[in-house]
């Protein structure tokens, strides 16, 4: 059999002129629909229902990830809501196992082991450890993150709200929602929070 | 090798030097990039595609002479920077890829399954990325083809033509696409193409919506990856984003495939081929 | 088979210029395929460059020379026009050898 | 370097003889140093190792050897690296990467008549300190470059 062949179903039925013009967008969105459904297929962990988008999702894919102000508050709103911290209330963990998590940007691909524990990918989008040279610029630099902010009590709640849910500070952030997608376990993000705060961290000196 | 590598990542083993400032990082980076240019293996997969062009193959005992690719049959010349486009024969917007299994299908008699079957070459890659298609020793005679047709060319201008009702169609649901955020991460192709002169790590992310990024971008696929010891395709750029963007997998030479490839050579429009090239 | 070299050899004042790209996977056997098993070591342990029947440069390696390897070294006393030979002999006994006229500078 | 063929070569008297060899046939070329290759050399550990094994006591360090190569290698599996000699009648020029598994990499015989210079790729297993080792009238130099490795990629 041929493949699969969405692009090539009949979309002008309503005839040549009419395909002068662009397409509508309903049309487009059907189009879109039938060719992701039949273009992916499930592999290990990675299961095509991965592709099935949330809310929030949905509104940064539809706005190009600018989403008007409006829509952006909803989006903080709900994002919010998400966020668990910790019942035991420890929010610094071990800097050292946050250096680890930080640098490992393994974890969810269809080539991964499912039961080894995600990286964090920092180091993918950010500046961390001075010492690492090979960083990405997506994010901000977080080198002196606690050098700067002190690692108080409300620094570290927003530290791991932050990467417990990106999007709860800023819509369509870039960052993944790590703790609520449950990528990272809790601990795993708490240690993070101590390689950004501790005063004996890297980053701090 | 790899054991190392991995370890290296795994531990932390960060470059030791602390002087370095972050400026000579990048500068020596590019120095590496430029000696990279001196030497290119694409040329040894060139040499084999070309080859495989001629060679009589499949139930048909026929060569892939009279394929064509857009501008006729067995014109190649000029025809891979006139990729995707729509082929009436099929009804369908075609890449490369895509409508070189319709070749292999039509004038050598392979199935579609057959001419699909060995899509990337894999042979040994330090990188655990590609071992789904890595077996020792496999090269693949899609991959070959792509390196030599896309060297015939090299140096002319990249023009998509856009005229079709389905070649518009196709750059439509691209762009959807690619604004198109999923999956565990959250991550979409514009999380990392949106912006300009960003990085992952060391390497620096072009922004496809801006004309000479996507141009540089476009313009150096299929290219030579050092990190692989392998030649890779437009297709194979699509598939490896799309496991890292911990999607599902994209299959290879579909829609979605196409819709992205239209939609990225649309805003690369005007710039130059410099293809097969070497990258990291 | 192995596939053919790509032999580069241009004058370059009164020197011949080679460079070389060698078809060969150069694998350490210090990896592993997909389902963990080790993958043999297989690469090119001898290059000899010959030009009118004597050799202008030899070379032993190991496999940490890179997958297909390129090489790049000068000689005195080529003419264009003249051949310049290379071979290689892999750890299996696989082996190729290939020739390039030399081109004037 | 490579103890075999020094033997050889002294058997034949001059290159020019194994070359005449070659060219009546008796051996074809690349089979004639198939055979000669130094697998105690190329399973060395170290530096010290691999000079002792190539046949030297030792090795001083020298500034006529010219090593070109970038600082940082965005990626360890491909490192262009140019080494170039300047010392008086430079035999042979041998690659070491001391943090490999094996740190012997590539050894290159230059004959008369041909420069003091070769230029390849190698594999690096990690940042690491490379050795250009040079023979030189019988006598081992070296230089040394440190070249850092980068982690790339976002899925590793």
């Amino acid at each position: 059999m041929q493949p699969k062949t969405i692009l090539a179903l009949a979309l002008c039925s309503i005839g040549v002129a009419g395909c002068a013009t662009r397409t509508s967008d309903s049309e487009v969105e059907g189009a879109v629909a039938e060719v992701i459904k039949v273009s992916f297929k499930t592999r290990g962990q990675a299961t095509v229902d991965r592709l099935n988008q949330d809310d929030a999702q949905a509104l940064c894919s539809k706005y190009h990830d600018r989403p008007p102000r409006e829509i952006a508050g909803k989006i903080e709103q709900s994002q919010t809501a998400t966020i668990r911290y910790p019942s035991s209330g420890k929010l610094m963990g071990d800097w050292r196992e946050g250096e680890r998590i930080a640098q490992s940007g393994v974890g969810w691909q269809f080539t991964d082991a499912p039961t080894r524990p995600a990286g964090g990918s920092c180091y993918n989008c950010h500046q961390i450890s001075k010492q690492e040279l090979s960083f990405g610029t997506i994010g901000p630099s977080l080198y002196q993150f606690g050098k700067l902010r002190g690692s108080g009590e409300a620094i570290q709640k927003y530290a791991f709200g932050k990467i417990y849910n990106a999007e709860a500070f800023s819509a369509c952030s870039n960052m993944p929602r790590f703790g609520h997608n449950g990528v990272l376990t809790e601990e795993q993000i708490t240690h993070l929070v101590a390689l950004l705060l501790d005063p004996d961290s890297p980053v701090n000196k | 090798m790899r054991i190392h590598r991995l370890l290296a990542g795994m531990l932390a083993v960060t470059l030791p030097c602390f002087s370095l400032a972050q400026q000579d990082t990048l500068k020596e980076i590019e120095r590496y990039r430029q000696l990279l240019q001196e030497s290119n293996p694409a040329e040894l997969y060139e040499a084999r595609g070309a080859e495989h062009w001629k060679r009589e193959r499949g139930p048909k005992n026929s060569s892939l002479e009279r394929c064509d690719l857009g501008l006729g049959p067995g014109v190649v010349k000029g025809a891979y920077v006139r990729l995707p486009r729509y082929f009436a024969d099929t009804d369908r917007v075609q890449d490369l890829e895509s409508r070189l299994v319709t070749c292999m299908v039509t004038l050598q008699g392979f199935t579609p399954e057959e001419a699909r079957r060995s899509p990337f070459s894999g042979t040994g890659t330090p990188m655990i990325t590609t071992e789904p298609f890595s077996g020792v020793s496999r090269p693949s005679v899609m991959t070959d083809l792509v390196a030599w047709i896309a060297s015939e060319s090299r140096g002319m201008k990249i023009e998509p033509p856009m005229s079709h009702p389905k070649e518009r169609l196709a750059y439509q649901a691209g762009e959807r696409l690619f604004y198109y955020r999923a999956g565990p991460y959250d991550f979409g192709c514009v999380t990392c193409h949106g912006e300009e002169g960003k990085r992952i790590r060391l390497q620096n992310l072009p922004k496809m919506t801006n004309a000479k990024d996507a141009q540089r971008a476009f313009g150096t696929w299929p290219g030579y990856r050092v990190s692989e010891g392998e030649v890779r395709s437009m297709q194979w750029r699509m598939w490896e984003c799309i496991r890292q963007m911990r999607f599902p997998e994209l299959e290879f030479a579909s829609d979605a495939s196409i819709a992205l490839i239209t939609y990225l050579a649309k805003k690369a429009e005007g710039g130059t081929l410099d293809a097969p090239s070497i990258k990291r | 088979m192995a596939d053919p070299m790509r032999i580069r050899a241009n004058m370059i004042g009164d020197k011949v210029e080679v460079k070389v790209l060698m078809a060969h996977e150069m694998e350490t056997g210090l990896r592993k395929d997909a389902q963990g098993k080790i993958i043999p070591a297989h690469f090119i342990r001898n290059v000899t460059v010959t030009h009118g029947g004597k050799t202008v440069l030899s070379a032993e390696w190991g496999t940490s020379v890179s997958r297909n390897p390129f090489m790049h070294f000068r000689f005195r006393g080529g003419k264009p026009g003249e051949k310049v030979t290379i071979s290689w002999v892999d750890n299996r006994g696989d082996k190729r050898t290939d020739e390039a006229v030399i081109a004037g500078g | 370097m490579n103890g075999k063929r020094r033997e050889m070569l002294k058997a034949g008297g001059s290159a020019g003889v194994l070359a005449l060899a070659a060219g009546a046939g008796m051996i074809k070329p690349g089979e004639a140093l198939a055979q000669e290759w130094n697998k105690a050399a190329f399973e060395t550990k170290s530096v010290a190792d691999t000079v002792k094994a190539l046949g030297g006591s030792g090795s001083t360090e020298s500034s006529a050897i010219e090593i070109s190569a970038p600082d940082i290698a965005e990626n360890g599996a491909v490192v262009p690296i140019a080494v170039e000699s300047k010392l008086p009648r430079t035999q042979a020029i041998a690659i070491l990467i001391e943090k490999n598994p094996n740190t012997l990499s590539a050894e290159f015989e230059i004959p008369a008549g041909t420069d003091p210079f070769v230029s390849t790729r190698v594999k690096m297993a990690e940042t690491s300190n490379i050795y250009a080792l040079v023979k030189a009238d019988g006598k081992y130099f070296h230089a040394m470059k440190e070249i850092k490795v980068t982690i790339g990629g976002c899925g590793g």
